[in-house]
């Protein structure tokens, strides 16, 4: 089934790979050229990634530009690599918003003036290479199809996450350098065991599951492909407890990377202390991680115990949208305020995905991509109004519009698709988790929208606090509207919101068949409507 | 007599042994203790070689001495050099290196 | 010996008969043992008759020869089969030449080819009277500080007969898990603990530190083998031998025609249950089980480090090798009374190693604290009592020794006016200076951590699939979430290097030379190796990992 | 023909992409050019209207499909238009009166430096309220719906230096967004019940879809809710007084003629549903009812001429929207109400716009007085709004209304009963309040103050550009309602869509108009007695309480801000305080918890080597007696 033609996948993580050496090995006064080598690597790698959706055929087999060698034949680790739909929407994902965070970053990791380091210290290099790491871990676990392997790219993307929240936060804080560096290495170190802790966790579950198949298959196997054959050929039956505890393994791992509710409040702090372009990186790529992987391998690998645990599961999203809602209303910081309303947009996702309808799960995977968007969006012009005024705080703004109107603006645009106003890409991912929701469990659906009501509240009251009003601080009266570079970062961005909001086809064209084998994999079909039933009785 | 007997002497010797190392202070009276533990086990040995009517048992012990005395050459350099830079041979003394 | 314990009855009368012929010896299956021991003794001769100008380079030499030599025909008789269907008892019965020792025998000599490096490194030090000098006292005789030291400083003495002392110490670990009789098992302890207690003594700075570590190391260990031959005599006399196969026999009951006096004691098991109880603590003590690990931070600590790093690494590795052996091959019979008791010691070591390291300030001690929790997971894997639990540790060994040698080297690097500087706040910031080198540390603690893409993440998940698999399920579960608890003090460092601002006293990084280098490039590239591409190395582990009997 | 519905929407749209993203270089063009586009708009709009009289009544909806929007299986929206006699209607009203407000704004906002994005967002609300009416899908309606809040949204919040008007923008906004969940949970459940959401195959035929009574209820409720919304009804109204922040034409536009009638187009729309639902209906009635009373009530009270205004537009709408709720004998009659409407209220505003241009931006009615010398235009057509806003016989606010409170009168027992007396009532108050404005307003001695930098206004005829649009839509609120009437010209062109059934009022029709004569007379009657004879103190006396409730919207603000915003206030404050000291105190006490045993077990790590002995030891006897308990047990 492996065609062992040109591994375009493999090539689509080594490229951002090398060129993560390669930026990191530019000498320390190159700076600029080490900015300009990431930047191209990364359009490369979009490149790679487009032509990964193209050669990919919908109507084709569910796993794609399959790729496997034999790894760690000792415990039947295979590199296996392929890409469904939704890989390939997550992938191109990651791809197109890795040249944003490179171009909005451009200047935040230049070496302090008057900090005594050693010659070959290099953090300009060592931000943009650490970026492309992430991006190129990010697509191998997108595109793994074999457990094992998924998980040490899961596992290993830690690292370059930790080092870039760790290291280069803003410089400006509402308390001080010092205090400033404080919170940001205690926010990266949370980051790391949060998310290790829930790794660990996981890996239980992953030698949980060699066992079982060695137990029952006779050598142990990671290959999604192969478990699903031996389970739908019968070789291998999990009972009933081993399933659930291996499925709760995986999921506590994913809702923690998610993050869900409560597991989210290393969100908060990694969001806040990093700069924003690493905040989106967190958010809108690493995040999403958790949630493709609830839908591939959580219900990929254990249909019954996700079926069994999926109302808890979207008693907690529920609990995260509105939670992470009206805590977005009680923040007093612009990044904590978006970090909880990603809290927020993870509850639908996840609600999404567990609605176990095609409305939901294929809402849920195009919300990933427009969240991915539109918080890149929001988070980065956010970043531009803080690097301006060097603080965090909502309260030190106000009547910015008056100032710096392009800026209000795309922020406002910003702002309008994070609470999905219809016409911008996320209304059509949240309008269909909301419907695909709704059309199993009404009451959850409902108890879901009044989540964008209070989507509104926050966006409208970050946006009423900080831009309008009258100008009253000294700081912002001489506030400078964003510069070329920066619209040249938004402005792409803000198209696709508009695009995407009116022509989401392309997407859908490929999501759409994915999911119908999630949906498949879970024995699961889309709940009959009254009309139908109706069609049935005569 | 019964050989069991000395068995039961050298179970007493050796708990002697290991209760010395436990109480006293002076690095020379443990190391002597520990000792006196090793000779245990040589008692040990030896009847069990008698019980069972094969040489095993006492050539080990020949081995064990060996050991013991090989022991006592590095043991007493160290206590040497510890004493000597301390004018202590107190085990309590050293104990710089702790938590 | 096999003849003696050949037929019980009648022994006084056997010793004569066969005394007579000369029993033989398979030198070949013995000769990397014997290269090692044969140039240790060598290497006493050049002490004592090589001019002091000449012995730092002939024991290097030398000692890089023999190590050499050994890990050469280690391979060669490997790859002579003698691992796998040549394998066999040899020594009249008192080693045994197969896999597990092979492959283990070839990771001591290489880590002891490493330490030799370190051993010898000569750059470190600042220059003492126009002299390079090592990591060791000019002349552990003189009181520290006396006028002593400061004429053989002055004369620009050195103490070489560390190579001679490691030499000997490689030569006992390598028997020390080949061990096929009990006997053999205490010497070889013996023969690689003595050489061990002196070279603690030797640090050329804080030798008040390192001698107390050397006193407790001695007093200790000494300690822990009189229970160990105490219970080597119970056991004996339970057995009425003390050869591996012969005791499983017995222990299994299916020995035939047991003489009266054996029937007579194999009747009562207390002798057998105490005497492994204490046998195990003995072994247990070497590989710095909890609650026996009490002298390993200290001895770590104080130790000079070069010491600290080769003791870290290869004494786990032949200790480990030696209760696998004794479990595997003489105890399984009673696996289900130490099994449970294994179980809790390795719980204990886990957990203890991981919440007490969380305070360390030392990086030393911080790194035996986690060589008592690395110790527990390893333990998770013998108790599997499977093939898969052998090869694993094997495996784990491999992976483990290397990242603790490259990390102790490390260690020795960064350095301030009162040499090594190992006070975790000295660190501060080092990342900031020296990125190379913090960069290379993070990776041995991201190893130690058991990150994927490092091998301590195979060497991990290989022990916790086999103790899955052999029904530890809450093993894996303690592990997992001690592993979780470790993690945060390995990150604790990394933060410390990088994310804080160096401190304003902060320690140099010595530029070493190519010995200190090398050692910490071949940790680095085994790590790295191990982690990315292990499936070479686990086909050798499973493949080395049956036991002859 | 289909093919120009897109343009409808097109012109406005890019009118507004190329304002707003035109940047500074279109400051000095930009206003002509929205006004250009606006007018094109409207001239497509006639060319449909001419072309649909031409074709018989039977084939008169156009459509147009764009593009498939979003298809997921069963899911399947379309981006299509469908243009039938209602869209026509509200079409042309859109296009006309918006490009007249287009054109006074020229005007109106002349010195404001932000002038083109004011344009630009006028354009856009034409683009989203067209889309509005255009839809032929309720998941494209909804992006109208929600299209036109944002619209709204900016215009309210336009001078966002001012606070209030950021606040009041934010109220409207999110107070609508209680209304559009509302819609989209109705778009849920016709998705699960039909399993679609366009409008043939839902409301073609509903009773054969097998949908429960309860079901049905439900969707009405639902788009109820989010007509409350949108057409400030009660509960949902308390915007809309905010709302007059918002430059003038922004309120004649959008918070008088167009927008906020868009609930009773929805309800109009998908009357077949609530045709099918009584329940629903009866709640409708009730809405609009209390909301015409409520509204008209608080009209009394307001000394600011727009407040007053927004007061009565609630009222109108009430009337509206309680129409809609009768079902097929009031649908047509609601929509040309609301047409009417749209005329006259627009043309109020305007002329209260330029009232305040001329009084420096006065808004307090007791400030004002006399100025009927000083406007004579402003005047003439606030007067002739003033007119037909009461219902005065033979001017279009009489036919429209009439025709409500003859079919409430119709809707039958003592419900039609009820109905009919309330809006007999209203009727009388609309009269009274709007006296009222006019007697205040043009009438008796100046009251004029000077304002905040302290120079006395000199009132003066507003310019053309602001002239005009008032007297068109003054000829509107003269003449449009008899051309309706006119052989029932206008329930026999909506009765395609809408169907219409006469009512049989109890009371014989000339008894019913001779009543609203009568109420009308009395209204004006108290009003005058109350403000025309008297002097009228320039500081609002204290009133009673009735009045003082009545300024306050009634007190319902006022419970929203204790109930939901000092009420949600106090939960977000504590649930920041829950995440950071419960939810997340677990996590770090876990580690705190970590560290202190480590510091506990550490002690033990003496130093002694006697001590790690005994440890030794400890742990061998632990090891013997394990094992040989092992084996005892």
């Amino acid at each position: 089934m492996a065609d062992m033609s040109f591994p375009l996948l493999t090539a689509t993580a080594v490229l951002p790979a090398l060129g993560a050496v390669a930026t990191a090995a530019v000498p320390a006064a190159r700076r600029t050229v080490a900015k300009w080598l990431a930047f191209a690597v990364s359009l490369g790698t979009l490149a790679l990634a487009l032509v990964v959706a193209m050669r990919f055929d919908p109507g084709g087999d569910r796993y794609q530009l399959t790729e496997s060698r034999s790894w760690i034949a000792d415990f039947g680790v295979r590199y296996e690599l392929g890409v469904d739909g939704i890989g390939v929407a997550m992938i191109a994902l990651t791809a197109v918003l890795i040249p944003f965070v490179i171009a909005a970053g451009w200047n935040d990791a230049d070496p302090v003036e008057g900090e005594k380091t050693g010659r070959s210290w290099r953090p300009t290099q060592g931000f943009f290479a650490l970026i492309l790491m992430v991006e190129a871990m990010v697509i191998i676990s997108f595109a793994a199809t074999d457990v094992f392997l998924f998980y040490v790219f899961f596992e290993a993307m830690l690292i370059p996450m930790y080092f870039l929240i760790g290291g280069f936060g803003d410089r400006a804080h509402s308390r001080g350098e010092e205090e400033g560096a404080k919170q940001r290495s205690y926010a990266a170190v949370k980051f790391l065991l949060y998310n290790l802790a829930g790794g660990l966790v996981m890996l239980a579950a992953v030698v949980g599951l060699y066992v079982v198949t060695a137990d029952q298959l006779g050598e142990g196997t990671f290959s999604l492909q192969q478990i699903a054959e031996a389970r739908a050929s019968g070789e291998l039956t999990m009972g009933t407890n081993a399933e659930r505890m291996l499925f709760l393994g995986f999921f506590i791992a994913f809702a923690i990377k998610a993050p869900l509710w409560p597991l989210h409040t290393w969100l908060p702090n990694a969001m806040g202390e990093s700069t924003s372009p690493v905040a989106v990186l967190i958010t809108a790529v690493v995040d999403k991680v958790g949630t493709f992987a609830m839908l591939r391998f959580c219900l990929g690998l254990f249909p019954e115990a996700s079926a069994w645990a999926t109302p808890a599961v979207i008693a907690l999203a529920l609990i995260s949208i509105i939670y992470g809602a009206l805590l977005a209303i009680g923040q007093r910081d612009i990044k904590r305020l978006v970090a909880y309303a990603s809290i927020s947009h993870f509850g639908f996702i996840v609600l999404g995905i567990f609605a176990m309808t095609s409305q939901g799960q294929g809402g849920a995977t195009l919300y990933m991509v427009f969240h991915g968007i539109s918080t890149a969006a929001l988070m980065l012009v956010a970043g531009f109004l803080i690097s301006r005024r060097g603080s965090r705080l909502i309260a030190d703004y106000g009547g910015v519009q008056k100032t710096a109107p392009v800026l209000a603006g795309t922020f406002l645009v910003g702002g309008l698709a994070t609470l999905s106003l219809p016409g911008l890409a996320p209304f059509i991912s949240e309008f269909l988790v909301l419907v695909g929701t709704f059309s199993r469990y009404p009451v959850a659906g409902i108890v879901a929208t009044a989540g964008i009501v209070l989507a509104a509240v926050y966006v409208l009251l970050l946006y009423q606090r900080t831009m309008t009003g009258p100008v009253e601080k000294p700081e912002i009266a001489k506030m400078p509207d964003l510069r070329p570079r920066e619209i040249a970062v938004v402005a792409p961005l803000i198209a696709m919101l508009i695009f995407f909001g009116l022509f989401p086809k392309p997407l859908t064209e490929i999501v759409n068949p994915a999911v119908e084998h999630t949906m498949s994999d879970v024995r699961k079909t889309d709940p009959e409507t009254a009309q139908s039933d109706a069609e049935a009785a005569k | 007599m019964d050989p069991v007997n000395y068995l039961y002497l050298a179970a007493l010797l050796f708990t002697i042994g290991a209760f010395g190392v436990l109480i006293r202070r002076n690095a020379i009276v443990v190391f002597m203790c520990i000792e006196l533990m090793l000779n245990a086990a040589n008692l040990t040995l030896v009847a069990f070689s008698r019980m069972h009517g094969n040489l095993d048992g006492q050539i080990m012990a020949f081995f064990v001495m060996v050991v013991a005395a090989a022991e006592v050459v590095v043991g007493l350099a160290i206590i040497v050099m510890l004493y000597r830079s301390r004018h202590s041979a107190s085990v309590d003394d050293a104990s710089l290196m702790k938590l | 010996m096999s003849a003696l314990n050949a037929s019980p009855d009648g022994a006084v009368h056997n010793l004569w008969t066969h005394a007579a012929e000369a029993p033989s010896i398979e030198y070949l299956q013995l000769s990397p043992a014997l290269i090692v021991l044969g140039a240790a003794v060598v290497a006493i001769l050049v002490e004592a008759f090589a001019p002091r100008s000449a012995r730092y380079y002939l024991q290097v030499g030398l000692s890089g020869l023999a190590l050499a030599c050994g890990f050469a025909t280690t391979v060669g008789l490997a790859v002579g089969g003698y691992a796998t269907d040549k394998a066999a008892v040899v020594g009249i019965g008192s080693l045994s030449v197969d896999g597990p020792a092979l492959f283990l025998q070839g990771v001591i000599l290489v880590v002891a080819l490493v330490s030799v490096g370190t051993f010898a490194e000569r750059r470190l030090e600042p220059v003492a009277h126009g002299a390079r000098v090592d990591s060791f006292a000019a002349q552990p005789a003189s009181v520290p500080g006396g006028e002593g030291e400061q004429a053989a400083i002055k004369a620009g003495w050195t103490t070489t007969e560390i190579f001679p002392l490691l030499l000997f110490a490689v030569g006992g670990m390598m028997l020390f898990p080949a061990a096929n009789d009990l006997l053999t098992l205490f010497i070889a302890l013996e023969v690689f603990s003595l050489p061990l207690y002196l070279l603690c003594a030797l640090a050329r700075r804080r030798r008040l530190l390192s001698q107390e570590s050397a006193v407790k190391y001695f007093l200790l260990g000494a300690f822990s083998s009189a229970f160990l031959i105490f219970g080597i005599a119970l056991v004996y006399g339970y057995a009425g031998s003390v050869q591996y196969p012969v005791i499983a026999d017995v222990v299994d009951g299916t020995v035939q025609s047991p003489s009266p006096a054996l029937a007579a004691s194999m009747s009562n098991d207390v002798l057998l249950l105490v005497g492994m109880a204490m046998i195990l603590m003995g072994l247990l003590f070497k590989v710095g089980a909890v609650p026996f690990h009490m002298w390993t931070p200290d001895v770590y600590q104080g130790a000079p480090t070069p010491v600290t790093g080769f003791m870290a690494a290869a004494t786990k590795v032949a200790a480990f090798g030696a209760l696998l052996r004794l479990l595997y091959v003489v105890l399984p019979g009673l696996s289900w009374d130490w099994r449970p008791v294994m179980w809790g010691v390795a719980i204990l070591s886990m957990v203890v190693g991981a919440v007490v390291a969380i305070t360390q300030t030392d990086v030393k001690r911080l790194l035996a604290y986690s060589s008592i929790a690395h110790a527990g997971f390893i333990l998770a894997g013998v108790v599997a009592m499977n093939d898969r639990g052998i090869s694993s540790v094997l495996f784990y060994l491999l992976a483990y020794s290397f990242v603790t040698v490259g990390a102790f080297a490390v260690v020795t690097l960064v350095r301030d006016a009162g040499g090594e500087a190992t006070h975790l706040s000295k660190w501060a910031g080092l990342g900031r200076r020296s990125p190379l080198v913090a960069a290379v540390f993070a990776i041995f603690l991201l190893a130690f951590a058991g990150i994927p893409l490092t091998s301590g993440f195979v060497g991990k998940f290989a022990v916790f699939a086999a103790a899955a698999e052999g029904g530890a399920a809450p093993l894996v579960v303690v592990g997992v979430l001690s592993s979780a608890i470790a993690a945060f003090f390995y990150v604790k460092i990394i933060v410390l290097m990088f994310f804080s601002e160096p401190a304003p006293d902060g320690p140099t990084v010595a530029i070493p030379s190519v010995l200190t280098t090398g050692a910490i490039a071949i940790g680095v590239v085994v790590t790295l190796v191990l982690g990315i591409m292990p499936q070479y190395f686990l086909d050798l582990a499973s493949t080395a990992g049956v036991f002859v009997r | 023909m289909e093919s120009l519905i897109g343009l409808l929407v097109a012109a406005p749209l890019l009118g507004a992409a190329v304002l707003l993203c035109g940047g500074q270089r279109l400051n000095r063009t930009g206003h002509l050019l929205g006004t250009a586009l606006a007018a094109v708009s409207f001239v497509v709009a006639a060319v449909l209207f001419f072309d649909m009289v031409g074709r018989d009544t039977d084939d008169r909806a156009l459509h147009q499909h764009l593009w498939s929007w979003v298809p997921v299986n069963e899911f399947q929206a379309d981006i299509a238009f469908q243009l039938d006699q209602l869209s026509m209607t509200f079409v042309l009203l859109i296009t006309g009166v918006g490009t007249l407000i287009h054109l006074y704004s020229i005007g109106y906002m002349e010195h404001d430096e932000r002038r083109r994005r004011f344009f630009g967002y006028l354009n856009l609300f034409l683009a989203s309220m067209l889309v509005l009416v255009l839809a032929d899908n309720f998941l494209l309606l909804y992006v109208g719906w929600e299209g036109v809040g944002l619209a709204s949204y900016l215009l309210i919040g336009f001078w966002q230096h001012k606070k209030s008007a950021a606040t009041a923008a934010k109220k409207a906004f999110v107070v609508n967004r209680v209304g559009d969940a509302g819609l989209a949970i109705a778009i849920f459940l016709m998705f699960t019940t039909f399993g679609t959401f366009a409008f043939g195959p839902v409301l073609d035929d509903v009773e054969a879809s097998g949908a429960s009574q309860a079901t049905l209820t439900g969707i009405g409720l639902m788009l109820l809710l989010a007509a409350c919304g949108k057409s400030a009804q009660v509960p949902l109204q308390s915007w809309l007084g905010d709302a007059m922040e918002g430059p003038t034409p922004v309120s004649a536009l959008i918070h008088a003629a167009t927008m906020v009638t868009a609930g009773v187009y929805l309800i109009t729309r998908s009357g077949a549903i609530f045709n099918a639902a009584p329940d629903a209906q009866t709640v409708v009635v009730v809405v609009g009812a209390v909301t015409l009373l409520f509204g008209a009530i608080v009209g009394c009270a307001k000394d600011d001429i727009k407040k007053a205004l927004a007061g009565s537009t609630m009222s109108q709408i009430g009337y509206m929207i309680l129409a809609a709720g009768l079902g097929p004998i009031g649908y047509a009659f609601a929509i040309m109400h609301l047409v009417t409407h749209g005329f006259f209220k627009a043309g109020l505003f305007l002329g209260a716009g330029s009232v305040m241009h001329g009084m420096n931006e006065e808004v307090d009615m007791r400030k004002y007085g006399g100025l009927r010398k000083y406007m004579p235009v402003t005047f003439i057509t606030f007067g002739l709004g003033y007119l037909a806003i009461i219902g005065f016989p033979g001017l279009s606010g009489f036919f429209s209304k009439d025709a409500i409170i003859e079919a409430a009168f119709a809707k039958g027992g003592t419900q039609g009963w009820i109905l009919g007396v309330v809006t007999l009532l209203g009727a009388a108050i609309t009269a009274y309040y709007m006296t009222r404005v006019m007697l205040l307003t043009f009438f008796g001695e100046k009251r004029w103050q000077p304002d905040a930098e302290g120079n006395m206004p000199h009132p003066h005829e507003s310019p053309k550009t602001m002239v005009i649009p008032m007297v068109v839509l003054a000829f509107g609120s003269v003449f449009a309602g008899g051309l309706f009437k006119w052989g029932d010209a206008f329930v026999n062109w909506l009765e395609p869509v809408t169907q219409f059934e006469h009512g049989h009022p109890p009371l014989s029709v000339p008894v019913i108009t001779g009543l609203t004569v009568v109420v009308l007379l009395i209204g004006v009657g108290a009003a005058w007695f109350q403000y025309g004879r008297a002097a009228i103190p320039v500081v609002a006396p204290r009133g009673s309480l009735l009045t003082r409730a009545a300024r306050r919207d009634l007190l319902q603000d006022d419970f929203n801000h204790v109930v939901l915003v000092r009420g949600g206030e106090h939960l977000t404050r504590s649930l920041v305080y829950v995440d950071n000291k419960i939810v997340d105190g677990a996590v770090n006490g876990t580690a705190a918890f970590y560290g202190g045993l480590s510091g506990r077990l550490r002690r033990a790590q003496n130093g002694f080597a006697r001590s790690y002995a005994v440890s030794m030891f400890g742990g061998a006897a632990l090891l013997v007696a394990a094992t040989l308990l092992m084996r005892a047990v």
